[in-house]
């Protein structure tokens, strides 16, 4: 399709750029009263606009731009989903005192352009794209990462993420560059069709030796394209910038950082397995005898037994978040190595809850970190006397991430566990069981916070000054965890929607 | 014998192991941006290798410019941030020191 | 298969009207916020909703008794519809004969417990449990039965382990932040036992439900597969779990039953995840560790019977002997190591442990006699264990401490409490003519013939346990007066209105326990002969 | 089973019932009661109660009189108790010739001893708990005797062991009362424990063949066929084993080894020793001398230790299947009186030599119903029940009289001062000796005959060890008695003169009296055939046991033996008076003295031996108390250190390997939880130590977890 034509199904990111330019225009006006307010609602317009005009094009699965770019009812979900995580940060950071007056604009204007960057990143079927899109994320993430000029933690996590993140993505290129070569197409669909060729009888009759060489190269590009992804979604060899990162960058950043582009890269990662390596998206046939199964049970196990292990000896509490998001990272992986329509419908359940759930507990840990300035466990002794609402909420939260039933954590873990024992191999049952053993060591962590919460005797009793509107915005998260714990029909109907 | 596919490729190679190493024993912030620099090129080495020798399209050209375009914004970004770390640890970019943030 | 329709909605009143308490605690802590109420009054006023949320649920079971046939062997009081059409989950809740005696034991423990929580009539220092949060700790009793009652109710497999967990976390709480001295300790080694056996239970859940064969949802439409437990027993007596593809090598029902029945063992508990239960009941407040021993372990017996035995008969007959062992090992083990405990509160709780190991035993002889007297025990020992632990709670809250050696001579100065012990004591060793005897006789003469060796060991934990009930009772009451506790004063108002309601019940249902079995025998009795008839598994 | 055929007789369920409401009277209001408005609002309603049961039942006696002998039975069905499966027990009384005995005894010695309790126990403290236990001892001893399934008999069995415990430690402020309570409930259960066992073998072993017995057989069996044999009650078991099939199933049936009918016999006869104190189980009776003395009259001579020979006679259609059993029943009987009679030598406390007593002859009852003379066994119990009772109630009256003093020595010459116990107590020893045309001499002497003339014993020489047995246990009987009378009641009132012993009140003597004359004339109810007589007791009593009297075969000697054994009885009973009068009237013989002091071996062991119980209490406590006391403390170690510990013995090994590691314990382990988690905790610290915070080891790590996962897949797939 051409690109004049493939304009008018483009109008969602159009709008965002517009906003974008809205807001750093607006914020070259310095010092007037609502500047503030100004700043937010504009951010908040753009983002619910955008998703006004994402509503609209439902229905639609074309690719646009000489099918450089999908449109389809896969990417509009994840980009639902980020205008929804974005939304929420602009909430916060809108009282958060971390992020001074005068950045404002800015702050603004990079997170819109982030989550323009996943829009992009989530929907693109090109390698070129793919590679583009990751990098406007990643270059974008580090800026917000070193957000605060001053502030040494914030720099240093910053420079450690800016070289992690060129040599993750320099693997990655050099893994596409060898799709390239070998397939001579960057396209995603178009691999696969060189796929089929590449490994199909025919081809190899005539040059008998090069079957072998040919798997190990395909494997090898693969598995460097993967790194590439693996560094966003955080999973195991490639997830140790994660806990530095997140104790570095400024606290409404950390929240948005472990949701979106987690989800982000999981998505482009489902888009460019599923349309290259396997037959089609509803019956899951392999195209490559490559075990994508078995290498992301492995990941997952290791994910999510090296994410909760680590997270238990933690004492601050953005670190735990940091390995508690490396161990959720590992449940979805899980649901993923399913390879199955139920592991895809509980990626996307399981996507949705999890924003919600890491969310509120971010919301609760900027407010503690705003109001007592520390970080540590010991900050939230004897929390439940102090201040009841937030102790029960942030309790709920955590509750929710364990996945006790009555919340929306256990649903999102049950269609993972779900999807996995369908499969009702020995090797399936072996991961559903590590994946229940590591929930039972995750409720070790989390408790401690609870413990700390509720049982133990707070330093000085009087109460926090919480503004009204934090703990608006707190009573709102809640609001999904219970109903998507009770009564998720809806979320279930949305997601099923999609395949 | 003419230089064919393959010698680019085993120099794509190369310079992308050799960025590798600098990246990992260098002291020096700015040396391990050089680096860094190094494995995206090898990279571009193997688009246009390729786009030459296997597939007769452009792509690969149009690849490697984006990527170089997109090194140098990489580029600056870094060293913005580098100069950042310069002045918050008053004056040192050691890797090796940098290590506020661990465990 | 019948396809049952909703008939009255009494159940989910039942199951639910504790959270309408919850509300409208809510409420109240709203209001004394808004109109800056004082403290003391808040209190009062969540205690009462509380009282007044724990009676209604027992006036409406007792409805539910009497509207009960107990002739017929079919569900009665169905309220069932779709919930979540997406994985065929309903919301299914039924009653009949397993679990109709235990739910009205629950609301009537319950109650016992609220009353027991409310500081009225006696003199209670402020640092007592209950003038501590109390509006907090109302609403976590009444999330609790709700729990209870819908893990006693819910006929779909996924409803019941929403209500299995959601008896969790209240405890968690409740001996977390109400207990004793090392609570934290107890409430986290709870949480984590627990919690280990429910996920285990989830992985079985989860097999079964796609083992399971399609089936007509409350709405018509055809399901795949279901939660349904009705539809689910049908097709595990048909012998479908039986042939179902083998877990990890092994026979699919033989995994499956194993890891349910070790999800319910930890509940019971049985002897190797017995450890959590002495330190969970020495920390508990004392109405939290009533209702622990009164109800909590009885969910455990009671998911036993409507998972393990129901959806797969042929299992349940193979391991059959084995938890006949383990029952055995429980009385004796239990036994034994109640007479060396000095704590009163631990000594009630490994006698706990003892007196639960004959509802293992009774399961496992496929005799009327048996199981009937395995249901009887769980409903006898409903009764008693929390009176007995009233009982240290009397104690408790005059002396400030459970340690039987400091005691001696009670008798003169409480001789009014040493008679509600006493009756206690002996209805807890099984004497005739008292509720602990009937559950004990039938579960050793159904048991007898099958195990004969197991049940004549298991009988010499008669004679121990009447050693450390009548050696406690010395220590404690008989002999010279201590002069240390010339300050105690005999037992109040409140502690009577809990004491003699379950005194009077234990001593009418050791003369006429027939009611009771009235209600439970006619479904009990198809229940084994299923599991008899049933095949070898592979 | 049509229960038409026999006589509907409500009001036998008000004979248990009244003490019942008596106890719950005095239970709940006595101490109001004693209180505001004196004693007599408590004893009143004590008596009248059992008076009323007492009356209830001499109705019974007369209705039964009326009704032809072979259908001689009143029921009442109160209400139904259990039925599941094929188990069904009602609470329903059953009054036979043997159960009304039974009732009569207990109601009329209760009355009595209630009425003589109000002088013993007179501005006592506990003065309505006492009456109210009484009540109810009667309560559970009548639910026993008139119960018609083994499960009522079981709640009277327990019943009257709960008030034997609240009534000998009723003084509980002295340790030494308190313990002994403890230990007569704990050996009953013992005993219980058997008893058990033996009805549950009883109830499968008529129905099912138990060796083959597994869930399935139950429901194979058509349910009317279980119906008809495998039950608890009494009389429908009686029944079925006189049908010929089930009689020769049942007797053919084997369990672990040994024929069934003999393992349940035997199991049961063990319930029968804990109740009634017999060999290895009587260590708890002269402990229950700590109680008050109407308690040690009531329960510990007349009615509950008698429990168990009523058991053994009520299933003599059960004991009779079996010799051994019989045998074994008899043996004990017979070495228990023996071994209690030696006891009895040396005894200074009256209440202990009476214990002895009283085990001696349980003994002889034993071996009554062990030789199959079972309505001879149940005279002795009812003389016994009047003899025993009467000395046990002059004993009290002394020892009110002496100002609670128990110990013979102290006492002497009080037959001036209390005359009417005097010649009561006299009346008992001669009862109890067995002087001809005594109570005494009638039932021993017929126990000794039957023990003689009976051929099912398997002993060398059949009945003939019994019979010589109980002889010797005689001459001691009436040696021991003896003594206690003339150490007591001749010689001076040495103690402090000042108090001199007084008479006691009006209501204990007058009890004295009615039963010392009932020691002297109740023997001629059951006088024997050999004088041409009619005996009353045996015909009334003879269509209960006709259904065993087939099975039970007597030697048969002549007349002219039987004269000649009942002369060696009478003489055996003189010489053993004669010989205490001669040692210990009026303290004149310095023999007993010399005895006690001399130095030499072959008096200071036996002496020694005898003096302390032959050291059974001793034996006890090393052995099985020991045992018990110590694997308890070993299990509860288990249970600490390594059930709990194995969930968190990986804990320690965390915290050590931490040490080792160089890695200080405070600083990560805070010890919060110590389940497996420990380990967890551990493995997590040690993962987290790779994140050094050096970029460097990161990209080594992204490095290193690509090339493994290429390799991996190489390889593996």
């Amino acid at each position: 399709m051409s690109p004049a034509e493939s304009l008018k199904y483009f109008n969602p990111e159009l709008i965002m750029t517009g906003f974008l330019l809205l807001i750093i225009v607006v914020s070259l006006w310095k010092n007037y009263k609502g500047r503030r307010l100004a700043l937010s609602l504009i951010a908040f317009a753009g983002l619910f606009f955008t998703s006004f005009a994402l509503i609209q094009s439902a229905g639609e699965n074309i690719l646009i731009f000489h099918n450089l770019y999908a449109c389809d009812p896969f990417s509009r979900f994840f980009k639902m989903i980020f205008l929804l995580c974005g939304g929420f940060i602009v909430l916060i950071v809108f009282q958060a005192r971390e992020i001074k007056e005068k950045h404002l604009g800015e702050f603004y204007g990079i997170l819109l352009s982030l989550i323009l960057g996943m829009f992009l990143l989530v929907s693109s079927s090109n390698l070129l794209m793919i590679y583009l899109s990751l990098e406007f994320v990643s270059i974008t993430s580090y800026v917000l990462t070193g957000f605060n000029r001053n502030d040494r933690r914030s720099s240093e996590a910053a420079l450690k993420y800016v070289i992690y993140g060129g040599v993750v993505s320099g693997i990655m290129l050099f893994g596409m560059s060898y799709f390239y070569g070998l397939f001579g197409t960057l396209e995603i669909p178009a691999i696969k069709k060189g796929l089929i060729a590449a490994l199909s009888t025919p081809y190899e009759a005539s040059r008998p030796g090069s079957v072998q060489a040919m798997r190990l190269t395909v494997l090898a590009a693969s598995i460097f394209v993967f790194a590439g992804f693996g560094y966003k979604m955080a999973a195991v060899p490639f997830h140790m910038w994660c806990p530095d990162v997140y104790e570095g960058a400024p606290t409404p950043f950390t929240a948005f950082l472990s949701i979106a582009p987690k989800i982000a890269g999981l998505a482009a990662f489902c888009r460019f397995l599923l349309t290259g390596f396997f037959e089609n998206i509803s019956n899951f046939l392999p195209v490559t005898e490559i075990p994508w199964g078995a290498i992301l049970g492995i990941l997952a196990a290791a994910t999510m037994t090296l994410g909760n292990l680590s997270a238990i000896s933690q004492n601050n509490v953005k670190r735990l978040l940091a390995y508690s998001g490396v161990a959720h990272c590992g449940y979805i992986l899980m649901g993923l190595s399913a390879l199955s329509g139920e592991g895809l419908f509980a990626f996307y359940f399981y996507s949705v809850v999890y924003l919600f759930m890491n969310l509120g507990a971010f919301v609760i840990v900027i407010i503690i970190r705003e109001k007592t300035g520390q970080e540590n466990i010991e900050a939230y002794k004897g929390l439940g006397v102090r201040e009841p609402f937030i102790a029960v909420s942030f309790a709920v939260f955590l509750f929710s991430l364990i996945g006790i039933p009555p919340l929306a954590g256990f649903i999102g873990k049950f269609y993972l566990f779900a999807a996995v024992i369908h499969k009702a191999q020995a090797w399936y049952y072996l991961l559903a069981i590590i994946g229940i053993l590591n929930s039972v060591i995750s409720l070790y962590y989390y408790a401690r916070i609870i413990k700390a919460m509720f049982i133990e005797k707070a330093v000085d009793e009087q109460p926090l000054q919480i503004f009204s509107f934090q703990k608006l915005v707190t009573f709102v998260l809640l609001i999904p965890i219970f109903i998507f714990g009770i009564y998720w029909q809806p979320l279930a109907k949305v997601a099923t929607f999609l395949f | 014998m003419s230089v064919g596919l393959s010698h680019f490729l085993t120099i794509g190679a190369v310079v992308f192991s050799l960025g590798l190493f600098c990246v990992i024993t260098r002291r020096n912030a700015i040396g391990v941006l050089m680096g860094v620099e190094l494995i995206l090129n090898s990279a571009n080495i193997n688009f246009l290798a390729f786009s030459h020798f296997s597939s007769g399209t452009i792509d690969g050209h149009l690849f490697a410019l984006f990527c170089i375009v997109l090194a140098a914004l990489e580029c600056a970004v870094a060293l913005a941030i580098v100069l950042a770390v310069f002045r918050n640890f008053d004056k040192v970019i050691d890797m090796e020191q940098l290590t506020t943030l661990h465990k | 298969m019948i396809n049952y329709q909703t008939t009255t909605t009494i159940v989910s009143w039942v199951v639910f009207i504790p959270i309408i308490g919850v509300g409208s605690i809510l409420i109240t802590i709203g209001l004394r916020y808004l109109f800056k109420i004082d403290k003391k009054i808040a209190d009062n006023l969540s205690r009462l909703i509380s009282l007044i949320s724990t009676l209604l649920a027992f006036i409406l079971s007792l409805k539910m008794w009497g509207f009960f046939e107990t002739g017929m062997n079919t569900l009665q009081f169905v309220h069932r519809f779709v919930w979540i059409e997406n994985f065929n989950i309903e919301y299914f809740l039924g009653i009949d004969g397993i679990n109709i005696a235990l739910v009205i034991l629950t609301t009537f423990i319950t109650l016992i417990a609220c009353i027991a929580s409310v500081p009225w009539w006696g003199h209670v220092d402020d640092r007592h449990f209950s003038k501590r949060m109390t509006p907090g700790y109302m609403i976590l009793l009444l999330i609790l039965e709700t729990g209870m009652l819908g893990t006693f109710c819910a006929l779909d497999f996924f409803l019941f382990y929403i209500f299995w967990e959601i008896m969790l976390l209240p405890m968690y709480f409740l001996i977390g932040v109400w207990g004793g001295p090392r609570k934290e300790y107890a409430a986290i080694k709870f949480f984590l036992y627990t919690l280990a056996g429910s996920v285990l239970m989830l992985l079985a859940m989860i097999a079964i439900y796609y083992a399971s064969e399609p089936f007509i949802l409350a709405d018509g439409r055809l399901a795949h597969h279901t939660f349904n437990i009705p539809a689910l027993t049908a097709s595990g007596q048909s012998g479908l779990f039986a042939r179902a593809n083998p877990i990890l090598g092994f026979a699919f029902a033989k995994v499956v039953w194993i890891a349910l029945f070790i999800g319910f063992a930890i509940k019971i508990p049985m002897f190797p995840f017995h450890t959590w239960l002495p330190d969970a009941h020495v920390e508990a407040p004392t109405p939290i560790s009533v209702i622990l021993a009164g109800i909590l372990l009885k969910t455990g017996g009671y998911g036993i019977l409507r998972f393990n035995f129901q959806l797969l008969p042929e299992a349940t007959k193979w391991a059959a002997a084995a938890m006949a062992v383990f029952g055995m090992i429980n009385i004796v083990y239990a036994a034994y190591v109640c007479m060396a405990q000095s704590d009163l509160k631990k000594l009630i709780a490994y006698s706990s442990v003892s007196h639960m190991g004959f509802v293992l035993l009774g399961y496992a002889a496929f005799t009327p006699q048996a199981i009937s007297g395995a249901v009887f025990q769980m409903v006898a020992h409903g009764l008693i264990s929390p009176m007995l632990f009233l009982i240290a709670g009397v104690i408790y809250d005059r002396a400030h401490t459970r340690e039987i050696g400091e005691f001696g001579g009670l008798a003169n100065k409480m001789p009014e409490y040493t008679g509600l012990v006493g009756l206690a004591f002996m209805a807890s060793l099984g004497l005739p003519g008292l509720a602990g005897f009937i559950g004990e006789v039938l579960v050793f003469l159904g048991a007898f013939p099958v195990y004969k060796v197991f049940t004549i060991i298991s009988a010499t934990s008669v004679v121990i346990t009447a050693a450390y009930y009548l050696w406690t009772i010395h220590r404690m009451f008989l002999g010279k007066f201590n002069e240390k506790w010339s300050a105690l004063w005999d037992v109040n108002w409140r502690e009577r209105f809990t004491l003699y309601p379950l005194a009077a019940l234990i001593i009418f249902f050791g003369f006429y326990p027939m009611p009771i079995f009235n209600l439970i025998s006619n479904s009990l009795n198809p229940l084994i002969s299923v599991i008899i008839a049933s095949g070898k598994l592979p | 089973m049509e229960h038409a055929a026999f006589q509907q007789f409500v009001y036998l369920f008000w004979i248990p019932f009244f003490p019942l409401l008596g106890a719950v009277y005095n239970g709940l209001l006595g101490s109001a009661l004693q209180r505001r408005l004196g004693e007599k609002w408590i004893h009143a309603p004590a008596i009248v109660f059992p008076m009323l049961s007492f009356i209830i039942t001499i109705a019974g006696f007369v209705k039964l009189t009326g009704l032809d002998p072979h259908s001689r039975a009143l029921y009442c069905n109160a209400w139904s108790w259990l039925h599941i499966g094929n188990l069904n027990v009602d609470i329903a009384f059953w009054m036979d010739p043997l159960g009304a005995v039974m009732a009569f005894v207990v109601t009329f010695v209760g009355t009595l001893i209630h009425i003589y309790s109000i002088g013993y126990m007179r501005n006592d403290p506990g003065y309505w708990r006492f009456f109210s236990y009484m009540n109810l001892f009667m309560f559970s001893m009548l639910i026993l005797v008139l119960g018609d399934n083994f499960l009522m008999m079981f709640i009277g069995w327990e019943g009257v062991g709960l008030c034997s415990y609240l009534l000998i430690g009723f003084w509980y402020k002295d340790e030494k009362n308190a313990v002994a309570g403890m230990k007569a409930f704990i050996v009953n259960r013992v005993g219980d424990f058997g008893f058990i066992i033996g009805v549950f073998l009883l109830f499968w072993g008529l129905g099912f063949s138990l060796e083959t017995f597994d869930s399935s057989s139950l429901a194979t069996v058509t349910s009317e066929e279980t119906h008809l044999n495998s039950s608890l009650v009494i009389r429908e078991i009686e029944e079925s084993l006189q049908i010929e099939s089930v009689h020769e199933a049942f007797t053919g049936k084997k369990i672990f080894g040994f024929s069934l009918v003999t393992l349940i016999c035997v199991c049961l006869f063990v319930g029968a020793m804990g109740k009634s104190a017999q060999i290895p189980l009587y260590v708890w009776l002269p402990d229950a001398m700590a109680g008050p003395t109407p308690v040690s009259a009531l329960i510990h001579a007349a009615t509950m230790v008698t429990a168990g020979v009523y058991m053994v006679a009520r299933l003599h259609f059960l004991f009779a299947l079996s010799p051994f059993a019989m045998t074994w029943v008899a043996l004990f009987g017979a070495v228990t009186a023996l071994y209690a009679a030696t006891i009895g030598f040396f005894q200074y406390d009256i209440k202990k030599v009476l214990a002895y007593s009283t085990i001696s002859q349980l003994g002889y009852m034993f071996i009554g119903v062990g030789v199959g003379a079972f309505s001879t066994g149940i005279f002795h119990l009812m003389t016994h029940a009047f003899f025993k009772g009467c000395l046990f109630l002059s004993a009290g009256s002394i020892i009110i009289g002496c100002h609670h003093q128990q110990d013979m020595r102290k006492m002497g010459g009080l037959k001036t001062y209390m005359p009417v116990t005097r010649w009561a107590y006299l009346m008992a020893c001669f009862a109890i000796a067995g002087f001809p045309f005594f109570s005494g001499f009638f039932s021993k002497d017929e126990i000794l005959w039957q023990a003689f003339n009976s051929k099912d014993m398997m002993l060398p020489g059949g009945g003939k060890i019994i019979w010589l047995l109980g002889i010797v246990g005689a001459l001691c009987t009436s040696f021991y008695m003896f003594r206690s009378y003339f150490m007591t009641f001749t010689g001076e009132y040495s103690e402090n003169p000042h108090h001199v012993p007084k008479e006691s009140p009006k209501q204990m003597t007058c009890v004295l009296v009615i039963l010392g004359f009932l020691s002297i004339f109740s023997g001629f109810v059951g006088m024997p055939h050999l004088w041409h007589v009619h005996n009353l007791f045996e015909t009334w009593m003879e269509p209960v046991f006709e259904s065993s009297s087939s099975l039970i075969a007597s030697e048969g000697y002549t007349h002219t033996l039987e004269w000649m054994l009942m002369g060696i009885s009478v003489a055996v009973a003189i010489i053993g008076a004669w010989v205490a009068g001669w040692l210990y009237k009026n303290r004149e013989n310095p023999l007993p003295g010399k005895l006690l002091a001399s130095k030499k071996q072959i008096i200071r062991i036996p002496y020694n031996l005898i003096y302390n119980k032959y050291y059974v209490d001793e034996i006890y406590q090393h052995t099985i108390v020991w045992l018990i006391m110590n694997l308890r403390l070993a299990l509860d170690w288990f249970d600490r250190k390594i059930i709990d510990q194995l969930v968190d013995f990986a804990g320690t090994a965390g915290r050590w390997l931490g040490r080792f590691a160089g890695y200080t314990d405070e600083k990560g382990v805070d010890g919060a939880v110590n389940a497996t988690s420990d380990m967890v905790i551990f493995s997590g610290l040690k993962l987290v130590t790779i994140q050094t915070g050096k970029l460097r080891n990161y990209l080594g790590v992204v490095l290193a977890g690509a090339i493994i996962l290429v390799i991996a897949n190489y390889l593996f797939f």
